[in-house]
C-alpha cells in the first residue's frame, strides 16, 4: 500500500480542509507582501512546461551517439550538461551513472524526496512515498519487481542514496536495434524510470 | 534526529505503486505548495535544510498518514510562524493582522521566478584538505543527534569505502539551524549489502551514501 | 522486521503524558478486545508471539495512529482470517455463516478462565549448554529479517556484556511463524550508553536488552 | 503528544464504528462456538478485581522489612514471590531489581508492551505509547522529567528493556522517616510507578 494510497487528503471533506488552509496561508502571504501570487502563477507554468524527463532524455540519447560526450558527461555531469544548448539550469552538482550488463543503478533518497528536477521533472509519487524509501536500499530487487522487471541474478546492484546535493542521473543501456537512429528517435525511448533505474528502455519490436 | 523519515532498510510499507499518466499535481493546491515554499525559501525566511528539519518534525502519524505535498504544507505553516514570519492568529483567521518581517532577499515576485528555476550551488571553499582519498575504508560514526543530520541510520557504524570526492559542500547539520553553512567534505561512501544487511542481504547489491566529513571516521 | 513498532531510540514522539487516576480501561470494548485475544490465545489459534507479529505488520500508519487496543483488535482479526478461524465475508457480514475450525485445546469456557489468569512458562529443557557465561562479552548480531524477531534495531552490531542467564526459552523468531518453539538460551546482555548512542549519549546510561543466543556473536 | 492524545478512537463516529466491530467479532466467534461471552465478563471480572499494583506493593513491603526475602527476591522473583500466600501466577520469569542511591532502574519495552501484569495490573497507556517506549532506553533523564522528578546527576540509570519473556520489577528505595512501619503501612506508600522506574517512594511528611 502506497502513501499515497492512504493519504487522508483523498477524504473529500479533508482535501477541502487542506485546500482552505493552503489558499488562507497565501492569502496570509500575500497581505504580508512577503509574496505576489502572480510570481507563483508564474513559477508553476515554468515547472509545468520547462523541466521534465525530455531533458534527461536528449542527455541520454546524446550519449548514446557522442562517445566524447558520454565520457565527459560521465566524468562532469553538471559540466558536460551546461555544454549543451538546449538543456539548462542543471545546478553544479549532478552526477551521471551508467548501466551495463555488469552493473544496474538505480537512486532512491531515502531521507527526503532528492531528485534532479532539472533532469527529470518533478519527483513522481512512488518516488517520495515510504514503500520506494524504505525498500530501495535493502530489497532493490523486490522493488524492480514491483515494476514488473527483472535483472540476471548476477547483475550487481548499485543503490545511489541521495542523502546530499548531489543528484544522480542514471544512464540506461542502449536497446539492440537501434543502430543508425538519430538523436531525436533516441530521445523518443527514453522514460523518466529508466533514467531513475526503475525502468528498462526498450526498442519498439526488439527484443528487450 | 532519528524519526520516521529516516525510512532507509525499514519493513512493512508494502509494495511500491507507479501511477500510469502520473499527473505533475493531484491537485491545484499542491502546486500553490511547491510555489510558496520554494518562493519563501528564495525571500530568505528559511533554507533547503531548514525546510526538511520542519518536514521531519511533524508528528510521525502525520508524517506517515500524510501525502507529499500536505507534508510541505504543514512544515511550512510550523516554520514560518515559529520563525516570526506569521503569527498563530493570522493563521487562524486566514488574515495578516501584524506587521510583515523583513526579508533577507526580500518578497518574492515576478523577477525572482528566474532564480528558483536556476538550481543554487552548495559548493563551498574547504577550509582544509579533504581527510579521506578515494579507495580509504571508513566507519560511519554512531551518532544520534536530536538535531538535523543526513547521515541516515542504516549505515551508522558501517564500514564503506570512499569512492567520490565531490569538494566541500554546504554542511546541513548546522545549516538547518542557523548555526552556519559550516562547509565540509562531501564524499560519496559505498558499502556491500552484507555489510549492511548481515548474511541474508542481496549478495549482488551494493548501497551508497553522499556522507559529509564528521559522519566518517577511518576504519 | 524492521517495523515503526521497533521504536527504542527514536525521536519525535514527544512527551511522555502520564494520565493521573487512569481507568483500567477508557472504554468497554476495550476490555472485550483484551478478553477476547486472551481467550482466542487460550484455545491455542496462535502463540503470543504470532500475536505480536500481526500487531507488528499493520500499516505503519495505523500502527502509530491506532489507541493499544485498537491494535490488539486489528491484529486479531487479521490473524483469525488469515489462519482460518473466520473469512472475510463473516466479517464482513458480522455473523457467522461457515463451519468453524477445529481448536488445538477446545472452546474458551468459563472453566478455561482461570488457566488464562496464570501466566504461562517460557522455560524449556535445553538442547545443548549455554555458549556463553557471566561477563562475556557479546557482539549482537547484524541481523534484519523481514520474519519477527526480537533483537532490536538499537542493539545491532553493538557489544555488550552477558550478565544474567535465564535458561532456555521458547524462541519467538521460530515460535511467531509455527516453525516450532525451537528453545533457545536467553541472556541478559548490557551495553554502556556510549556504545549504542555515541559520544551524546548519557554517560551514567547502561541499558539491557534480554537476548537469545542465536543473536549473539562473541565479541 | 502521546500516542493516547493522538487516537483516532476519540472521535465520536469512529470510536462507534470500533464498537460495532469488536461486537460484531465477538458475535461471530461466539457463533462459532470458539468462546462463550459470560467466559469473557468472567476474565475481565478478573482482571479488574484481582490483580493490581497492590500485588507488586506487597512484596515491595515485605522486602524492605524481611532481610532474608529480599534477598531471596532479588536472587529470583519467581520464586521469592511463589512463597507468599497472597500474591499468586507470577509466572517463571520475574526478575526484581534494586534501587540504590548508586543505581536507578527503569523498565521498559521498546518492542510492544511487556509488564509484568501480575504484579502490577495491567500497564498504563504511557507505557504502550511511543514516547515512552521510543525515548526510554536513550533519554531516560528526560523520561524521568516527564514524570517530575530528577536523580543525581551521578546516579547509574539502568534500563532494562523487556524483550522477552522475563518480566521486570523494580525494588524502590525505602523512604527516610519510615523505621518500624509496618508491612501495610509501608505497602500503602509503594506506587505503581515507583516499581516501573518512572518514580520514587515518599513518605507523609517526609523529605523526598
Amino acid at each position: 500500500m502506497s502513501e499515497h494510497h492512504h493519504d487522508h487528503d483523498h477524504d473529500h471533506s479533508e482535501l477541502s480542509d487542506t485546500e482552505l488552509r493552503v489558499r488562507a496561508l497565501e492569502t496570509i502571504l500575500t497581505e504580508k507582501g512577503y509574496i505576489d501570487p502572480a510570481a507563483l502563477d508564474a513559477m508553476i507554468q515554468a515547472y509545468e512546461t520547462k523541466i521534465g524527463p525530455h531533458n534527461g532524455a536528449l542527455v541520454v540519447a546524446k550519449a548514446w551517439t557522442d562517445p566524447a560526450f558520454k565520457e565527459a558527461l560521465l566524468a562532469d555531469g553538471s559540466a558536460a550538461v551546461g555544454t549543451l544548448g538546449h538543456v539548462s539550469r542543471t545546478g553544479d552538482h549532478l552526477v551521471v551513472v551508467e548501466n551495463t550488463p555488469e552493473r544496474h543503478n538505480m537512486v532512491v533518497c531515502t531521507l527526503c524526496s532528492c531528485y534532479p528536477w532539472e533532469m527529470l521533472g518533478l519527483p513522481p509519487v512512488w518516488y517520495k512515498a515510504a514503500p520506494y524509501r524504505s525498500r530501495a536500499v535493502k530489497d532493490p530487487r523486490g522493488v524492480l519487481a514491483d515494476f514488473g522487471f527483472t535483472i540476471p541474478k548476477d547483475t550487481e546492484i548499485r543503490v545511489w542514496d541521495s542523502t546530499a546535493e548531489t543528484r544522480f542521473l542514471v544512464l540506461p543501456m542502449r536497446p539492440a536495434g537501434t543502430e543508425g537512429w538519430s538523436e531525436e528517435q533516441l530521445a523518443e525511448l527514453v522514460t523518466r524510470d529508466s533514467m531513475i533505474g526503475t525502468g528498462l528502455v526498450t526498442a519498439p519490436g526488439a527484443p528487450s | 534526529m532519528n524519526g520516521v523519515h529516516d525510512m532507509g532498510g525499514m519493513d512493512g510499507f508494502g509494495k511500491v505503486e507507479p501511477e500510469p499518466n502520473e499527473p505533475m499535481f493531484h491537485a491545484e493546491w499542491e502546486a500553490r505548495v511547491l510555489a510558496m515554499v520554494r518562493a519563501m525559501g528564495a525571500t530568505g525566511a528559511f533554507n533547503i535544510d531548514a525546510s526538511r528539519f520542519y518536514r521531519e518534525t511533524l508528528p510521525p502519524e502525520v508524517y506517515l498518514s500524510s501525502s507529499y505535498y500536505k507534508k510541505w504544507f504543514l512544515g511550512l505553516e510550523d516554520m514560518l510562524v515559529e520563525r516570526g514570519f506569521l503569527a498563530a492568529d493570522e493563521v487562524k483567521a486566514g488574515h495578516a493582522s501584524a506587521p510583515p518581517k523583513p526579508l533577507k532577499r526580500g518578497s518574492f515576485t515576478t523577477n525572482s521566478v528566474d532564480r528558483v528555476l536556476t538550481r543554487g550551488s552548495f559548493t563551498r571553499p574547504a577550509s582544509a584538505p579533504a581527510a579521506f582519498a578515494i579507495g580509504d575504508r571508513v566507519r560511519m560514526k554512531n551518532i544520534h543527534p536530536t538535531t538535523h543530520t543526513r547521515l541516515p541510520r542504516y549505515v551508522r557504524g558501517h564500514v564503506g569505502v570512499i569512492e567520490r570526492i565531490h569538494g566541500a559542500h554546504v554542511y546541513p547539520d548546522t545549516a538547518a539551524h542557523d548555526q552556519g553553512e559550516n562547509p565540509q567534505w562531501l564524499y560519496t561512501v559505498v558499502f556491500d549489502g552484507a555489510e549492511l544487511w548481515g548474511a541474508d542481504g542481496d549478495p549482488t547489491l551494493k548501497v551508497s551514501v553522499e556522507a559529509f566529513e564528521p559522519y566518517l571516521d577511518p576504519a
